[in-house]
């Protein structure tokens, strides 16, 4: 486990003052729209990640060190959680990343239902597809 | 909205989901089970189990009598003719792979298979599989402006090619029952098979197989209030010889050696395997108890939930799919994505479904990504949509 | 005989037939099914459905969760590895049935498959008819003067042509433990596929499937006090891209239009269609109250109620089937016929099975027209037997 | 329906004497041996009882009149049955046999339990072939 970076515990602290579940959606939506835009000629199928129903695409930018991703989505409050989740493994390692407790983050963010079992939101298979871009770095 | 439902309190689910405040508005994906399922299913295991068709036991005379009850007790209700068959799947995407094979051997190189633009997956995929394998031609029966089957452009599109026509009697996304009698009957001159996938709308009107002139019929228990992994498929007197045995096993062999085998008539010859004994028995005693109840009641306010529902969508200016008039509504928020619609109704307990709804190609056609789909069961009542679009109000509220 | 089993009182089937005088010793053919499935059905329903791997919702959630924990549970009670894969299917019988399909286009005319003579009709017809179809070779391996697979003869019959070797692990018929590791190292060096067919022998003991180099894994629930309709197929991880999808539908698509579509990987894209959910749950609560008791303790008691049983059929010059060590004893006696016996066995509630026990070739390969199968299950107790007994004794008295 | 013969009602009267099943299976198997004997010629594969696990051979002698049935089993007690059911209906005509209750016949005897509907025992399977060779008359 790392230590969270200041803009991590930031974040952590925003989320757990929201009492309801309306100022956590809010929240998500300011996350969301902080996100870094990605390029239309970067939202091609190949960066497309399986096993979403809402399209989400996850770049990994080879050159960077340490490896930066960039990531995007249709769905602005999965964009949130998409800015969320490159917070907490921004200024990581590979190994770094592969070690993060992904769903203790959430959990202290109070989303861990975000992190759902079930394919409609593709949380998950970004998870796993991060996994596998960084194995083949 | 004063819509209350006199047959709420018989599914326990029901109850236990109000509890948690939550609000089931899926049952086109799957339905709440009534108590007489539970005990039914309960007391099947509870006075001791036993395989059937086979045994000289008291026990396994036992299971083969209420098994072979459950199977005309179901065909009954399907009001079928006692000539026809039913045979006992795993569901209606079981039906229609056993279908797509066994039927698969009258089939030549540029045969059609005709199927509508509305078709879930399990209606589309094993006749699309099938064509590919086969060099058969899948035919598209296209929609018209209200997202219904153009019968006339169907009935346009058969040929002396035309082998299988396999539609759906309401769709999963549209909610619109479609009147096929004319497209049957057209299919039936020219020698086609037709093949009814009966999937949601078996549960919002009993069908009826002797007015329903198609050849198979497909549908799952667990969309009409009866247990999981359980479906039938019907199959007329006259298209029954049309089947070639499928799968192989126990419980459907006349006599076989190593090398060779003669296999049972249907229904036992297309039930390879131990049946899923206790589900079935389950299942008949889930339409016994839905017959006891009152359908023109059930129609009605069914009826009137969907009334409310479209009115209530339209009056927020929502994007409706087609022009449902049964069971469910399919629609978009103007410019808000589905997804995020469908979470923040999920973090207020609406439970609705939203993507695809097992049919890509229609919302593709649609030119959609996705969609948000209520539906409606006979459990539900005008609180469960007061507290619908309370959440949705709120949800657009943040979204907007 | 004072056997008592300690964990009769668990299974409220047993419970029940005793009560109306039943002994159950037909467990082979099915099992009874402890309070704990069938509470874990009952709370299942109760609490309210979803269906799995879509929903946003929160009882959707609930479900996938419990689903896909009921996958890992029981692929920990298969002691099978990480990288392996769980396909659930409706039983042994269908999973043997997607096995010969979705292998078959390895196969080409001349190619050989391998089964004992003692295979099951479940594990002999789907091989059977798929030799037939492609011209393949269907290989019988031959017993022993004991009624066990001669493994070194198997092994002998084993050629480069040889792709398939199919084999239970315990006949339904002799009731032996067989050793299969030489022969599934020997097919696995010459590049074939192994399939072991694990109906029977799941129940008496648990499987290692770390252990048991075999590359698929089939059984049913309902053999192993679960529920009925459901059943896996184990995959392992080297063997799961040899399979090619096999059935076609709903949640197991990745992409699809009308004409063309991607598939999921095992095991979604081996699920097509809403899953037995219910059933699946129930499933892996029954192996999880299996797993909480003393295993050894029970293999001990099932021992001495097998030795009891033998020693009993022996000292009445009964004529058994083979040289059987495990759960269950078919035989005959001398000069009646099974049919005669097995009624009024019948007649007297003692339930065991009399036939040829779905091994048609087997039994005229040993010249029988039939036989009786006492088989016992872990609530089965020394009164049991001792019932057995006199019941057989008095039949015996009336036919001779 | 029609009266039972004097046999017929002899059985009944014999069968419901009966207190236990020992005395009702010894009765039956008294039947059977009663049976008359099918000669090995006759039990082909075409006179075979399609769906029942013991072997049963059923023929129609076509030109007595009226009909006369033959069967044979290899079981003793399934034999018994067989005498029982040709007792109840010989002497009738097609149409008479075709009208009787058998279900009925068999519940006076005690019976009722032995037209089971699975597939071990062939009494139904008897039954079905009966009125099929009936019907072909
Ligand atoms: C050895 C064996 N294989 C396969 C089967 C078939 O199992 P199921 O009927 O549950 O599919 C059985 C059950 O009778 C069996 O004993
Ligand atoms: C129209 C239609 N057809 C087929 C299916 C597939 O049914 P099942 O998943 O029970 O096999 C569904 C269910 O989602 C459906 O709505």
């Amino acid at each position: 486990m790392n230590q969270l970076s200041t803009t991590a515990q930031q974040a952590i602290d925003e989320f757990q003052a929201c009492e309801q579940w309306e100022q956590r959606a809010r929240l998500l939506l300011q996350r969301g729209a902080q996100l870094q835009e990605l390029p239309q000629t970067l939202r091609t199928e190949d960066n497309l990640v399986h096993g979403c129903e809402t399209r989400v695409w996850l770049l990994l930018d080879r050159e960077a060190v340490p490896p930066r991703f960039q990531a995007a989505s249709e769905a602005r409050l999965l964009r949130g959680l998409l800015a969320l989740l490159l917070l907490r493994i921004e200024g990581l390692d590979a190994e770094q990343i592969t070690a993060i407790d992904v769903t203790d983050w959430f959990a202290q963010l109070g989303l861990s239902r975000q992190l759902s079992p079930s394919r409609s939101n593709g949380l998950n298979a970004v998870l796993i597809r991060m996994r596998e871009l960084l194995d083949n770095l | 909205m004063f819509l209350p439902s006199p047959w709420r309190q018989f599914f326990p689910g029901i109850l236990a989901f109000a509890e948690q405040q939550q609000v089931w508005l899926d049952s086109a994906a799957t339905a709440q089970k009534p108590q007489s399922m539970l005990d039914a299913l309960a007391q099947h295991y509870q006075q001791g189990v036993a395989n059937v068709h086979r045994a000289q036991h008291q026990p396994g005379e036992r299971a083969t009598r209420a098994f072979e009850n459950a199977r005309s007790s179901i065909a009954k209700w399907l009001q079928a003719d006692a000539q026809d068959t039913l045979i006992f799947t795993k569901g209606t995407t079981e039906g229609i792979n056993l279908l797509s094979q066994a039927l698969a051997h009258h089939l030549q190189a540029g045969d059609e298979i005709l199927i509508s633009a509305y078709e879930h997956h399990a209606n589309l995929l094993p006749w699309q599989q099938l064509a590919l394998a086969r060099g058969l031609i899948l035919k598209v029966l296209p929609m018209d402006t209200d997202g219904h089957l153009d019968i006339d452009q169907a009935i346009a599109q058969l040929s002396t090619r035309s082998r299988i026509v396999a539609i759906s009697a309401l769709s999963n996304v549209v909610g619109h029952k479609q009147s096929l009698s004319a497209l049957l009957s057209a299919a039936r001159k020219i020698g086609a098979w037709t093949v009814i996938d009966g999937a949601q709308a078996a549960v919002h009107e009993r069908p009826n197989l002797q007015q329903l002139d198609c050849d198979f019929f497909v549908c799952s228990a667990h969309k009409v209030y009866g247990p999981d992994g359980v479906g039938l498929l019907f199959a007329r007197e006259r298209a029954v010889p049309a089947l070639r045995h499928w799968q192989f096993g126990g419980e459907m062999v006349r006599h076989c050696d190593y090398q060779h085998a003669e296999f049972l008539p249907a229904p036992l010859g297309f039930e390879p395997g131990t049946p899923s004994t206790a589900n079935i028995i389950a299942f008949a005693a889930t339409l016994e108890w839905l017959q006891s109840l009152d359908s023109q009641a059930i129609a009605t306010h069914e009826a009137a939930l969907h009334a409310a529902l479209l009115q209530g969508l339209q009056a927020r200016g929502m994007q409706i799919i087609g022009s449902p008039n049964c069971a469910l509504v399919s629609f978009n928020a103007p410019q808000v994505h589905h997804a995020d619609l469908a979470l923040l109704l999920g973090e207020q307990g609406i439970a609705v479904r939203a993507g695809h709804h097992c049919a890509m190609p229609l919302l593709h056609s649609l030119g959609l990504a996705g969609a948000l789909r209520v539906s409606l069961a006979m459990y539900n009542n005008g609180d469960d949509l007061q507290r619908f679009f309370a959440a949705l109000d709120q949800a657009l509220e943040i979204l907007q």
